[in-house]
């Protein structure tokens, strides 16, 4: 019973295990305390020289991380909360993910970048964001975010041997998650390659009829969109499809929409995104432009996400505003009602 | 300029205050994290009580005490780690995000010292000696746009007054790990001067702080205050990574609580300690039996 | 022949005449240099008080503004280059944005930040990007961009006005166009509320037949569509409506698809947004997926914008990666010939 | 260590480097903008000439002559310039965005110095005795993530020399409207000792910058070095704010290639200049008859 959480540890182990030039860098992620989030728990204790604990300067140590990987080093920096990428959005666009390109496209730019993403723990409007689509479409940067339904210790391995710039989008709740979670028992999983080393998972109730709705999600909302399937086909008698990418940018190859999502979509003619982030300008809009620009007939789409507001702290304000099954299992529902009728 | 009792109580109510909270979180009540101010009340009640009407106040994740100092309502803050309608702010801010009449703290580490700056300077183009405080803690100052406002608040004459903090640790790190130089060379490498004081006593703070204040109210200039203090309980509610040995030396001699206490009389003490209690019973008490934020939510 | 810069420049004259709380603060906008587009330039001799020159400090001078704002002063903040708002991004989303709701909502935030976005001018890399699509979708901020067929000066002005924040998206290329440009002589203009104090035109080739085509673009692209639209009509007889839009984000009431796109494609059911930055999640990304949502019939569809690629700094390169007239009329192309076949 | 005439050499080239871009900008050979470094080539010069091949380089907007200072190659940065395929970055960076060996230079000002203190890190990790020097202006000391580099550097010991090129002047705005305190000391503040030198002698800076470039090397830790220079030509190529009486001050007075004249013999100086007007013009044709990049581009 692993969970996510340990097999992103998992992963990061093995990367400094088998690689001497992986250096760990982050707020906090020293031994006893391993991180805000403990992703990199046991890392200082086994390979001392090459974990360090930084000040509280985003912007400064992912620039210092940059000028690590600029020298064939492969830096894995923790932003310890998913909002702070505001602070090093410069370094990220007008720096790391440019260098190599503007140089004539001779260099390499290994670097990692994890942070935790995520509400529904109360930490408030600058602690409960899904910040990553600051970071979509921004040329030269691989956007990752792993799935229990997929392997998220070799996705962060993967990412950590590219040799391109990837910012590692992870979430605060997933980190529970199980691999093996008994709860998905019920769906029949296919594994495809998405782009590049990500891969993309497609689900379906084991046994259910011609599905009616293709869901596409990532992350955390993947896991909540999985509950919603099963749901809706026990109790609503609604057949979907669930393709749950590991890279949100570049979708697929040339950015065009992934092929598993592709075959899902010529079988059903109807998308759900689905994501936690606030709704306008999210991952859905590009994920939805991609399938109507190419799909010959009509789609029903319609996008889930949270509200466009900041995250409130009291639990009451904070679960109307971000996204849960129900909110997958409703908008569904409308879609679905909208084809009948 | 308050009596020892006032302070004695200002600083009791923070720390009750803050042990309540530290005890209930485990039952759930509170949705969310919290950073106590235990041990370091001297601070906010010292500093405070010199701030004025028209002044404004900026804290940052540890805001508890400070707002409670500043004259925050402990009902609402209660309710507010509740997320309950009767917060200081409804529900939406939380622990880390306060605001009321004059007072403001946000979560982003250094992110408020230039909009504390820009307060500053908004009162000086408006006139009139109303001042800013800000506080920030040593783990803070790894933050550059904290460098981009002292130069600017030098460059322009901005009255605030920048308080660090200095506990000497920044969640788990100890200040050896994060920061090269010295405090108080950072604030005048940019223009600004700087005090350091190293004392949990509240009246030492009191009296630093008040040179200070009256200093920066009447140059209209910015000023720093370095205070060393030491952190008693978690960085937030979790495990403390630091010895046990290293928080008993700490609450042996740096409790602002027992460095005052010597001067009031006892009886004086078991009064105020009692009505306290019965303050924060009461306030805590309320808040949990207030409602829930009706809910409807739209951006600002 | 005002042009936009001198309609800007009149726009912030006139509302630091009238209002004594607008303060202006930027890098080297002080006379007679006027900032380094010339945008400020007249202020300070007239109001030496209230323009301020900023040390290099971007994220500080925007969180000293902040400040002013919240003080009740009416800061209008200039970012050199476009390029640069990267540097805000966390007093932006993590601070002006946020303040008015996450207190509680009593607060007024009455700022607004200037830059000017765009390439063509061989610049490179990092002086020539159009980033506003990190700052569509941030709850609480308003986006918008002038255009030469509105009035540049009376939005700015009305931006200062708001008691919300504002981010002002101006075009380096854009700054020359005159507002009565002979040039669109041959376009019939009508005038729409947006949202807000934020308007929309709708332009045709006067007396032409029926639209086949609704083309939404913004800014100094908007201008560059009006002439493919002229060109088009007159030489490849493709009739087209061109919806320019003032307000970025959010796009109409309750971030809905204004009511004149909405018109317009239901006069043409055909779809082609516009935009200088990158393709992926960009501005049109949004339209698109509002568009498709709202409609019941299937919409042709169809997004221009630069390559997914930094901007290089050659001519020759450059020309390849920004979109320009000749984009539009092969993308309207396109989008008509797959229509007709 | 280099001799006289090879200084003068080095100097004379970057001087009519600049000189023909400014002279030939008119005539829109050039796409883009340029930022000439004209009266500032002692620096590059004095500094760069004990750069050894380990050693990295990362410069700023104004990185023409740093970059021939460096050893690139003159027909390659017009190439550059006028976005040709044989352009230093095959006509994508242009004039502030330039890569060769161990140079980057980058146009957002502040952005590279965190970058160069990794690439400093990265050669105390893996252990050898490379340094990095880091050009920045006196304005992009408004940058807050200069100031975070700093303390990173001190703390892990990067062995990089931060030099300060403090011209008095950014863009439009004299240092005075910029800068509080003072530059050395913020160096200091952050824990990296900093030297200051008044001078436009490219022996005193060469001088200098050996000592402290071989105290980088020695002891794997940062440096700093201020050198107070003069811009004689505009910011960019456009108009200049200063008052012409200003500029002719500063040529009478800063020139570099003046002050070091009078040490070589007037026949030697004829010479090289004659050689270096040649090289200069040798590398403007060829560059210009080069051709244009292959016109197909994707994200890196
Ligand atoms: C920009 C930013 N980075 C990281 C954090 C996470 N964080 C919260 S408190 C804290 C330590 C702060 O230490 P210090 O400033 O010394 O204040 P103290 O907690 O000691 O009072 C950190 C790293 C944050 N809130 N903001
Ligand atoms: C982050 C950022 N802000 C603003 C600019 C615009 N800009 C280019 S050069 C310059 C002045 C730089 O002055 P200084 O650092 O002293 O270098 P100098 O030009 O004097 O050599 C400015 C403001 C920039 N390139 N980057
Ligand atoms: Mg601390
Ligand atoms: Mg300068």
């Amino acid at each position: 019973m692993t969970t996510v959480l340990e097999s992103l540890n998992a992963g990061l182990h093995a990367a400094m295990e088998t690689d001497a030039s992986v250096y760990v860098l982050g707020e906090d992620v020293l031994d006893p305390y391993g991180g805000a989030f403990k992703v990199t728990r046991g890392l200082s204790n086994a390979y001392p020289e090459r974990v360090i604990t930084t000040p509280v300067s985003e912007a400064g140590f992912v620039g210092v991380a940059t000028g690590l990987a600029l020298s064939g080093l492969r830096p894995v920096v923790e932003v310890m909360f998913g909002d702070f990428v505001t602070l090093i959005t410069d370094q990220v666009v007008n720096g790391l993910s440019k260098y190599g390109w503007m140089y004539g496209g001779s260099l390499d730019i290994p670097i990692v970048i994890r942070t935790p993403m995520g509400g529904r723990r109360g930490y408030g409007p600058t602690h409960s964001q899904t910040l990553e689509k600051l970071f979509l479409g921004v040329p030269g940067l691989r956007v990752l975010a792993p799935s229990a339904f997929l392997d998220p210790g070799a996705l962060l391995k993967a990412a950590i041997d590219d040799p391109g710039p990837v910012l590692f989008v992870e979430n605060k709740l997933q980190y529970q998650r199980r691999l093996d979670d008994p709860m998905f028992s019920a769906l029949a999983i296919q594994h495809d390659r998405q782009e590049g080393y990500a891969s993309a998972a497609t689900a379906g109730v084991a046994g259910a009829p011609r599905p009616q709705l293709t869901i596409a999600a990532y992350g955390d909302m993947a896991e909540r969109a999985g509950e919603a399937q099963i749901k809706m086909a026990y109790e609503l008698e609604i057949f979907s499809e669930l393709v749950v990418l590991e890279q949100l940018d570049p979708l697929g190859p040339g950015g065009d929409l992934p092929r598993p999502l592709q075959d899902s979509l010529r079988r059903t003619g109807c998308l759900l995104t689905v994501e936690e982030g606030t709704f306008t300008h999210g991952w859905g809009a590009e994920v939805l432009a991609r399938a109507v620009e190419a799909s010959s007939q009509k789609l029903a789409v319609a996008r889930v996400a949270a509200l466009d507001s900041p995250v409130p702290a009291s639990r009451a304000l904070e679960a109307l505003v971000l996204p849960d099954i129900d909110s997958v299992v409703g908008a569904a529902q409308k879609l679905i009602a909208a084809l009948d009728g | 300029m308050r009596d020892s009792a006032a302070r004695y109580r200002a600083m009791l109510r923070i720390r009750r205050f803050e042990e309540t909270i530290l005890d209930k979180f485990a039952t759930g009540i509170f949705h969310g994290t919290t950073h106590t101010y235990i041990g370091e009340e001297a601070n906010a009640v010292g500093v405070l009580e010199h701030v004025r009407d028209g002044d404004s106040v900026f804290s940052n994740h540890r805001c508890h005490g400070h707002f409670l100092a500043y004259g925050g309502d402990m009902r609402a803050l209660f309710a507010e780690l509740m997320g309950k309608a009767t917060g200081v702010c409804g529900g939406r801010g939380g622990s880390q995000h306060i605001h009321w009449r004059n007072f403001y703290s946000n979560g982003v580490l250094g992110s408020t010292i230039p909009v504390a700056t820009g307060v500053g300077l908004a009162g000086r183009l408006r006139g009139g000696d109303d001042v800013v405080v800000v506080f920030m803690g040593d783990g803070a100052l790894g933050e550059g746009v904290i460098y981009e406002s002292l130069n600017m608040a030098a460059l322009w004459r901005a009255p605030v007054l920048y308080v660090v903090e200095n506990n000497r640790i920044a969640q788990t790190t100890p200040i050896e790990l994060a920061m090269a130089g010295g405090i108080p060379g950072r604030f005048e490498a940019f223009g600004v001067p700087a005090r350091d004081l190293t004392s949990s006593d509240v009246e030492e703070v009191a009296a630093t702080a008040g040179d200070v204040i009256e200093e920066v109210r009447e140059t209209g200039e910015p000023r720093a205050l370095v205070i060393d203090t030491r952190r008693f309980a978690p960085h937030s509610k979790g495990d403390d990574t630091r010895a046990e040995s290293e928080i008993a030396e700490m609450r042996a001699n740096w409790d602002p609580l027992v460095i005052h206490a010597s001067r009031l009389g006892e009886g004086e003490r078991e009064t105020i300690t009692e009505e306290v209690n019965a303050e924060v019973e009461q306030a805590f008490t309320t808040a949990l039996g207030d409602p829930e934020p009706r809910v409807e939510v739209g951006a600002a």
